[in-house]
């Protein structure tokens, strides 16, 4: 594995808080997944990807972005994993380096609607800089 | 005669003193105040007038050894294990505590005479110092005390920027001898000790302790104040820690006990107090088997019977250590109220 | 605390009266201000010597051990720090919580005659508790002090003032309260010292003990019938500090025999005659069984097991002492 | 003072050759207390046990030190010929100048200095020694077996034919247990009941065996060899001795509504009923919740109709007091409520059932009549879908974290007869992981896969949603990286099992301990497996920890025989080296009894008497029966009131000072 | 190697608390494998390990002893069921209080180890008669009237 990789993969299970070695790969979060055929890699492969260090297929994947941040996966998971604290992770891990990746305050009510649910708007904010 | 020296001195007298003897004195402990061995980084507190413990611990320590015994395969041989007597001085020794020494005599120089405390006695010279500021918990004039004018072998007073040295006995006057090149002759400021000794006194008359009466406790009441109902509620708080009886500096129980090093036998012996449920234990147990009951001796032989027995002497100075350790507040000064109010009714 | 005082006189009279209680205990007004003594009153008149004030540290519950023996009800008096200790004791089945009757009674913070005779003062007539502060008459002047600076240790590290046990509560509104500082400060503090220092500290403190038991015979954990210090055929009595060993073994084991068991009521430090900071050996057992085994502060309720009565399988190993930081 | 005697040994050249037994002898002569020390070539022959014997006539011992090898190897061979020669066992201490001297050491000075040291420590604590007898205790032949389920019956039945007599405490009407609810089983699907039946019938016919069903346990007392419990017969309402078994109140009983605990739920039963056709006893009992005679005063059919009078509404609990000498928990499983696991619809659909469920489903006796029909509309499914691992191996709040290691077998057998009858039914099985150790396990599951062409999906299912009067189940395939959506008609879900809740109660009763999953533990979990570590306790099936009917069977015998074993004997002989209390030094804190791993410490009200004080207080009691002799009291204890005979404080230390000095 | 005054390399006492039914057993297999361990190792032979008492640990100090370590069964495998849980607890807290009285946290250790694990006890006596020796004599925890030379 790449060094900067292996770092990557540090950083992204430190930030998440999650201990990937707790599962045991049953397929519940894939299982519970609401938007899974919108995804190119799945919420299990994301644990053993974090797993084994393979960090930079996931930051480019499609599947980053496909994440409702419903945390079904988080609530099923009978091992108490949490996939979706992950993606989270990664997300940060991808969006931060980005230049440009400050949100104007009066910009943001032009980016609601009644329809976002509130998870998503908090999500939302922690992944930009003030 | 009377000397006196400059305070800014007192580190030269103190050096003199403690040559080729052990100087004693009140000294800050973390932050306590309690008698100790002089050296020269040592934090001398003259200011507090009570030391934790009193003077008492030089003549009569809290552990002493008195004998040994040694075994080799079926033998035992006896050896002698006491402490090497050496000539000490016991350095701002106060009224009350400087008196504790004639009660302390009385106990261990009547016979058959305690040759450690003799010893002691004869080795060490008290240098006594007049109370400047007497405390709230002061009562040592009800026993006749002056804290203005303490006995010892050699009196102090500190007034002003002076100390001032008077000799009283011979021991004092030896004592004097070594250390007079200090001083200079202060015998024209007598009237200036006088004042200082009347200040004081005034201030004695004032303390809230010294109106307690001793009226009525001697032998002749041991009866009616043994038997009284007063005891149960008096002690009913008591803990039965030691703490009144290792601060006293007039008790003078203890308990003689061996300890086995493995190589022989340490015989030796410690303070007891009469507070304690082991004290005097015997094969079919303790004499006293309740806290009334231990309580109530401590104070009946300090105010009835050690008077009884010693011409009238209490074996209490007031000196109100025990007043201000007592964990829950209560102490001679409260038993005298108690059981005296009751002979005046 | 006045107004505190005055509500406890008028419960324990009304109790008195309606024969709901026998006896209450309380403190006792003393020759000064500052030496009320715990005491037993079984009259209504008596009550009017009951004094509650700032001086009223010292803990009741203990006294229950032999009070609940007799017949009758006892209305007892607990400051918040004593439910703790009252817990512990029922706990243990030492007291018949049957024969009790617990008024909780607001506490303003305990205040240290020490720390008063340490800062001068001496010769004292009178005081006067005022608010935040305290005024005392002296013969030799007034002085007046806050309230903050003269707290006993144990106030100034108080656990809550939440009553863990009692029947009513004694508690007015308008009662001061105060910043508290971390109780384990300062045994951090000590942990972060080398091993040669602690061990000099230790023995600057320990070496005054005089053995005079007050902090066993007042602690609330050790009600022991006959300690084994004071037992002759336990082997390891001792009446005297004959040694440095001596100093160290009678504390060590007194802390160890009261490990998950100290209430950290803070009356070892309290009735110290030396000063000796007893309470920082229960707090570093304390403090360790909070890291070790999970939070857990005896006395907080009557049930469940100490953290030497139980265990986990996972628990950390000694050697824990060994691999952790410091020196 | 004592009187001892030192025997060294040679051991041949395994000691003398480290270390010199004669300077050994020669030193330990001036020790206090010791009179007599010799040295002999080989202490343990019948030459050196003489010399011993010899040795405590000729003068008198008190007490002997045999330094030799280790205490494991010889102590109980000293300890017999000192009582040989009319000295108290315990007055025997062991100095092991073998294993932990000659044979580590090479230096003959240094080797001999440390037998010394070791020989004068075991002097020391001899010099403590005080003589201890062993306690005895009547065994009372009779065994308590709690849970008459296949474990209970078959650990009753070994011991009764054994010659012993047993009862059994079932606390529902009948026995029979888990498995009386099963269909078929698996590997070689026989059927559950042709199999259990007739044990049932041999334990209730067994002359040794007394039933009491529809009974508890109420309380315990005593210890090993010695209990006496309380049983509670809870009232039937019907008197066992006049009924029939006709079956007629049954049939007439006005009030069909109750559920059928046995059917699961799944059908209903009459107020007054027997749980099964086959239930032994034969006898009904009145649900009072269901039954209007109990819940308005009005009906009585059932007491019109039984023609041998045996309908008795007064019938009252009758609590039963007998002793036993050993006591044998068989309390079994029960699936875990499936409440909290909303992805599956349990609570909501009907047509998702739990494994348990679905055996009675299959079986012939069962709410359909062994036809496998919706719970919903009756129809037979075409599409079943089975899940496993059903809150096993979570580490989440609401499930377990273990396996519960039959599922997967089972959920084989229910695919294959699934398959077996309806060979038109497609079924999923979704698993984490198929786990078959055992005899013929993994041959049936690949017979399921093979010939019966089940469907298994290495994946979980994340969420079942009723539509239209389907179960649209969605669900990971994780070997094809896809997720799965199924359209089923029923969904079996196989829920972990837990031990029946009934466990944790009769644990503290029995002061036998209990993992944290509520399982009995054992006293070892590998040498002594089917024994609690409180002496006396036997565990026999699931109560200790997940098992199939083979292990349990098994499981059941091997606790019978060490019941067998245990009353097999007239007396117990005690190991007297326990744990005392010293009563006027007690404070009754209950510290010692909190860590006592055994439960043999009580607290009573005793007079004590010390130094002419005398005062009646809670003092702690040690049954020396139960306790073993660990130790952990006296360390718990603050007042050193608690201390361990024959490793007394006083002992150890003396051991301690003799080997620093 | 630290030299005392007569110059004699120092060897330090050390007392082993071991548990009858694993401890005392590997200490008896290390014999019968003839494995070496200083001498001046002595074993006191307790039940279980949760019957050594801290006071047993102090005294051991207090006579004399350079380093106290307490052996027992492994965790779970306790004889007596659960004693070395309670062992465990009991020691992990007065070894740190100990450390915290500023005695060489080295002086004192735990070790588990089974009947099987002789090699594993000549080992941990090894190792911890080494650490005992680069510390040196215990004085911080002496009884000074315990030393020889004192009556």
């Amino acid at each position: 594995m790449h060094a900067d990789e292996r770092k990557e993969a540090e950083t992204i299970i430190r930030a998440s808080g999650v201990n990937v070695r707790k599962c045991m790969k049953c397929g519940k979060c894939s299982a519970t997944c609401p938007n899974f055929d919108e995804m190119d890699i799945h919420p299990h492969r994301f644990v053993s990807m974090v797993e084994e260090g393979d960090i930079f297929a996931l930051m480019q994947s499609k599947s980053l972005w496909r994440c409702l941040s419903c945390f079904a996966c988080v609530e099923r998971c009978p091992r108490g994993v949490e996939p979706a604290n992950l993606i989270e992770a990664v997300r940060l891990e991808v969006i931060r380096p980005l230049a440009g990746n400050r949100l104007r305050p009066e910009a943001i009510p032009a980016l609601l609607d009644e329809k976002i649910p509130q998870q998503l708007i908090v999500s939302a904010f922690r992944k930009y800089s003030k | 005669m009377m000397l006196k020296l400059s305070i800014e001195k007192m580190g030269e007298l103190f050096q003199r003193l403690a040559e080729g003897r052990k100087l004693y004195l009140p000294l800050d402990r973390g932050g306590q105040v309690d008698f100790g061995p002089w050296t020269p980084e040592a934090k001398v507190r003259l200011d507090r007038l009570k030391t934790i413990k009193s003077a008492k611990d030089f003549f009569f320590p809290q552990t002493e050894n008195i004998v040994s015994f040694k075994r080799q395969g079926k033998d035992i041989s006896i050896i002698e294990n006491r402490d090497a007597e050496e000539p000490f001085v016991v350095f701002g020794v106060r009224g009350c505590d400087a008196r504790s020494l004639d009660v302390l005599d009385r106990v261990f120089l009547c016979d058959p005479v305690d040759s450690f405390y003799k010893a002691r006695r004869e080795n060490g010279v008290v240098v006594s110092m007049a109370c400047s500021e007497p405390e709230e918990t002061c009562f040592c004039s009800i026993f006749g005390i002056d804290a203005a004018d303490p006995q010892g072998d050699v009196v102090t007073y500190i007034i002003g920027d002076f100390l001032y040295w008077d000799e009283r006995t011979d021991k004092g006057r030896a004592l004097t001898e070594t250390v007079k090149s200090l001083f200079s002759d202060a015998s024209g400021d007598s009237s200036l000790v006088e004042r200082s000794r009347g200040e004081i006194r005034d201030i004695v008359s004032r303390l809230p302790l010294c109106s307690l009466s001793l009226e009525g406790f001697d032998g002749s009441a041991l009866k009616e104040k043994f038997g009284s109902p007063l005891w149960s509620e008096l002690s009913q708080a008591c803990v039965g820690c030691g703490t009144c009886t290792y601060v006293c500096p007039t008790c003078q129980c203890y308990d003689i006990q061996d300890f086995d090093t493995g190589h022989g036998i340490r015989r030796f012996r410690c303070w007891d107090s009469c507070m304690y449920s082991d004290f005097t234990l015997m094969a079919h147990g303790n004499p006293r088997k309740s806290q009334v009951e231990r309580f109530r001796q401590r104070f009946m032989h300090k105010l009835i019977y050690f008077p009884a027995n010693n011409d009238g002497m209490y074996s209490c100075v007031g000196c109100g250590r025990c007043v201000a350790k007592c964990p829950i507040s209560m102490n001679i000064t409260k038993v005298i109220k108690a059981l005296g109010v009751e002979v005046n009714v | 605390m006045r107004r505190v005082r005055d509500m406890m006189r008028s419960r324990a009279g009304e109790l008195l009266k309606d024969g709901a209680v026998t006896r209450v205990l309380g403190w006792k007004s003393g020759e000064f201000y500052y030496d009320p003594t715990p005491s037993f009153f079984d009259t209504e008149e008596s009550l009017d010597e009951l004094v509650y004030n700032g001086f009223s540290a010292a803990m009741l519950s203990k006294y229950l051990i032999e009070a609940t023996k007799k017949e009758g009800r006892v209305l007892v008096f607990l400051k918040p720090c004593d439910t703790y200790s009252f817990n512990h004791l029922l706990k243990e089945h030492k007291v018949d919580r049957e024969k009790t009757y617990v008024i909780g009674v607001g506490c303003g913070g305990m205040l240290d005659i020490e720390k008063l005779r340490a800062l001068g003062v001496k010769g004292i007539e009178s005081m006067e508790e005022l608010g935040e502060n305290l005024v005392i008459h002296t013969l030799y002047g007034d002085k007046k002090f806050a309230r903050g600076d003269v707290l006993l240790e144990k106030c100034a590290t108080c656990k809550g003032l939440e009553h863990k046990a009692s029947d009513e509560l004694a508690v007015p509104d308008e009662l001061w309260e105060w910043e508290t500082s971390d109780r384990f400060a300062r045994v951090s503090e000590l942990e972060g010292m080398t091993s040669g220092e602690r061990f000099a500290f230790w023995r600057g403190e320990l070496s005054r003990c005089i053995r005079c038991n007050a902090c066993r015979n007042a602690c609330p954990v050790c009600s022991c019938n006959k300690c084994v210090f004071d037992n002759p055929r336990s082997g390891v009595i001792a009446k005297a500090n004959a040694d440095t060993f001596e100093e160290n073994m009678f504390h060590i084991i007194r802390a160890f025999h009261v490990a998950g068991r100290c209430t950290d009521c803070g009356e070892c430090s309290r009735v110290c005659p030396q000063n000796i900071p007893l309470h920082l050996l229960n707090r570093k057992f304390i403090k360790d069984i909070n890291a070790f085994y999970g939070e857990y502060q005896s006395g907080e309720s009557v049930d469940g097991k100490s953290p030497l009565t139980e265990f986990r399988t996972g628990d950390v190993e000694p050697g824990i002492v060994h691999e952790r930081g410091g020196a | 003072m004592q009187k001892i005697g030192v025997f060294v040994c040679w051991c041949g050249s395994n000691i003398a050759a480290t270390v010199d037994v004669e300077a050994v002898a020669q030193a330990s002569l001036s020790e206090p207390g010791v009179v007599f020390s010799t040295n002999y070539q080989y202490m343990c022959s019948e030459g050196g046990q003489s010399a011993i014997r010899n040795a405590i006539a000729e003068h008198g011992l008190t007490g002997i030190v045999v330094c030799a090898c280790s205490p494991r190897m010889h102590e109980a061979t000293f300890r017999k010929t000192a009582a040989v020669a009319g000295l108290n066992p315990y007055m025997v201490e062991i100095a092991n100048i073998r294993e932990q001297c000659s044979w580590i050491h090479r230096d003959k000075e240094e080797g001999t200095k440390k037998a010394i040291i070791l020989a004068r420590a075991a002097v020391a604590k001899l010099n403590r020694n005080v003589p201890l007898i062993a306690g005895e205790s009547q065994v009372i032949k009779r065994a308590l077996v709690i849970g008459g389920g296949i474990a209970g019956i078959q650990t009753a039945l070994d011991v009764a034919d054994a010659g012993y007599e047993v009862d059994i405490v079932e606390k529902t009407p009948t026995i029979g247990g888990k498995m009386a609810m099963l269909d078929k089983t698996f590997p070689t699907l026989d059927c559950a009941a042709c199999i259990l039946t007739p044990k049932m019938v041999d334990a209730s016919a067994h002359e040794k065996i007394s039933l009491f069903t529809y009974s508890e346990v109420e309380s315990v007392s005593g210890f090993v060899g010695n209990f006496t419990v309380n049983i509670r017969k809870k009232a039937r309402g019907v008197n066992s001795d006049l009924c029939t078994g006709c079956g007629v109140c049954i049939e007439k009983c006005p009030s069909k509504k109750a559920k059928s605990e046995f059917n699961q739920g799944l059908c209903n039963r009459s107020a007054i009923y027997i749980p099964f056709a086959q239930a032994i006893p034969n006898v009904p009992v009145i649900d009072r919740e269901s039954c209007i005679k109990f819940q308005t005063g009005k009906c009585g059919v059932c007491e019109k109709v039984c023609t041998a009078k045996a309908i008795d509404y007064a019938q009252e609990d009758e609590i039963i007091t007998r002793q036993y000498g050993a006591i044998v928990l068989a309390t079994g499983f029960k699936p875990i409520s499936l409440e909290s696991y909303d992805e599956f619809q349990y609570n909501q659909c009907p047509d998702v059932i739990t494994s348990l469920e679905f055996e009675r489903i299959c079986n012939a006796a069962g709410p359909t009549k062994g036809k496998v029909l919706r719970p919903s509309d009756h129809e037979p499914p075409k599409t079943v879908v089975f899940v496993q691992c059903v809150g096993s191996r979570a580490t989440v709040e609401c499930g377990k974290t273990y396996c519960s290691k039959i599922c997967c077998m089972y959920t084989a057998k229910h695919a294959m007869l699934l398959r077996e009858k309806y060979p038109d039914t497609e079924v999923y099985v979704f698993y984490i992981d198929v786990r078959t150790p055992g005899k013929s396990f993994d041959e049936f599951y690949r017979r399921a896969v093979e010939e019966y062409g089940v469907h298994y999906i290495k994946g979980m299912v994340g969420k079942v949603a009723e539509e239209d009067g389907r179960l649209i189940v969605q669900g990971s395939d994780l070997i094809a990286d896809k997720q799965v959506i199924i359209e089923a008609d029923m969904v079996v879900l196989a829920a972990a099992i837990e031990p029946d809740p009934t466990a944790r109660s009769l644990g503290t009763m029995f002061t036998a301990s209990m993992d944290t999953n509520d399982f009995f533990t054992e006293a070892h979990p590998k040498l002594r497996p089917v024994e609690s570590p409180t002496a006396g306790i036997y565990l026999s099936g699931l109560c200790q920890g997940p098992k199939d009917i083979p292990d349990t069977v098994a499981q059941a015998g091997a606790a019978a025989s060490k019941v067998i074993g245990l009353l097999s004997k007239d007396k117990l002989v005690g190991n007297p080296c326990v744990a005392a209390c010293n009563e006027p030094l007690c404070n009754g804190c209950s510290t010692c009894e909190l860590v006592c791993p055994y439960g043999a410490i009580t607290y009573e009200e005793h007079l004590v008497v010390d130094h002419g004080v005398r005062e009646t207080r809670r003092v702690s009691c040690v049954n020396e029966a139960i306790c073993q002799g660990c130790g952990a009291c006296t360390v718990t204890c603050p007042s050193g009131a608690m201390d361990l005979k024959g490793f007394t404080n006083l002992q150890i230390m003396a051991e301690v000072d003799a080997i620093c000095r | 190697m630290p030299i005392n005054e007569e110059g004699a390399a120092f060897k330090p006492l050390i007392v082993a608390f071991c548990c009858n039914w694993c401890s005392y057993a590997g200490a008896d297999l290390a014999g019968s494998s003839r494995l070496n361990y200083p001498v001046n190792v002595k074993v006191i032979r307790v039940p279980c390990s949760c019957r050594v008492n801290p006071l047993f640990i102090l005294r051991a100090f207090q006579r004399g002893a350079d380093g106290v370590i307490m052996c027992g069964c492994h965790p779970g495998d306790c004889h007596y069921t659960s004693g070395n849980y309670f062992a465990r607890r009991r020691m992990a807290l007065l070894f740190s209080m100990l450390d915290y009285l500023g005695i060489e946290r080295g002086r004192t250790r735990v070790e588990w180890v089974s009947a099987a694990e002789g090699a594993k006890f000549a080992n941990t006596m090894n190792q911890f008669a080494e650490t005992i020796s680069a510390l040196g004599e215990c004085r911080r925890l002496e009884d000074i009237r315990c030393v020889e030379s004192e009556i």
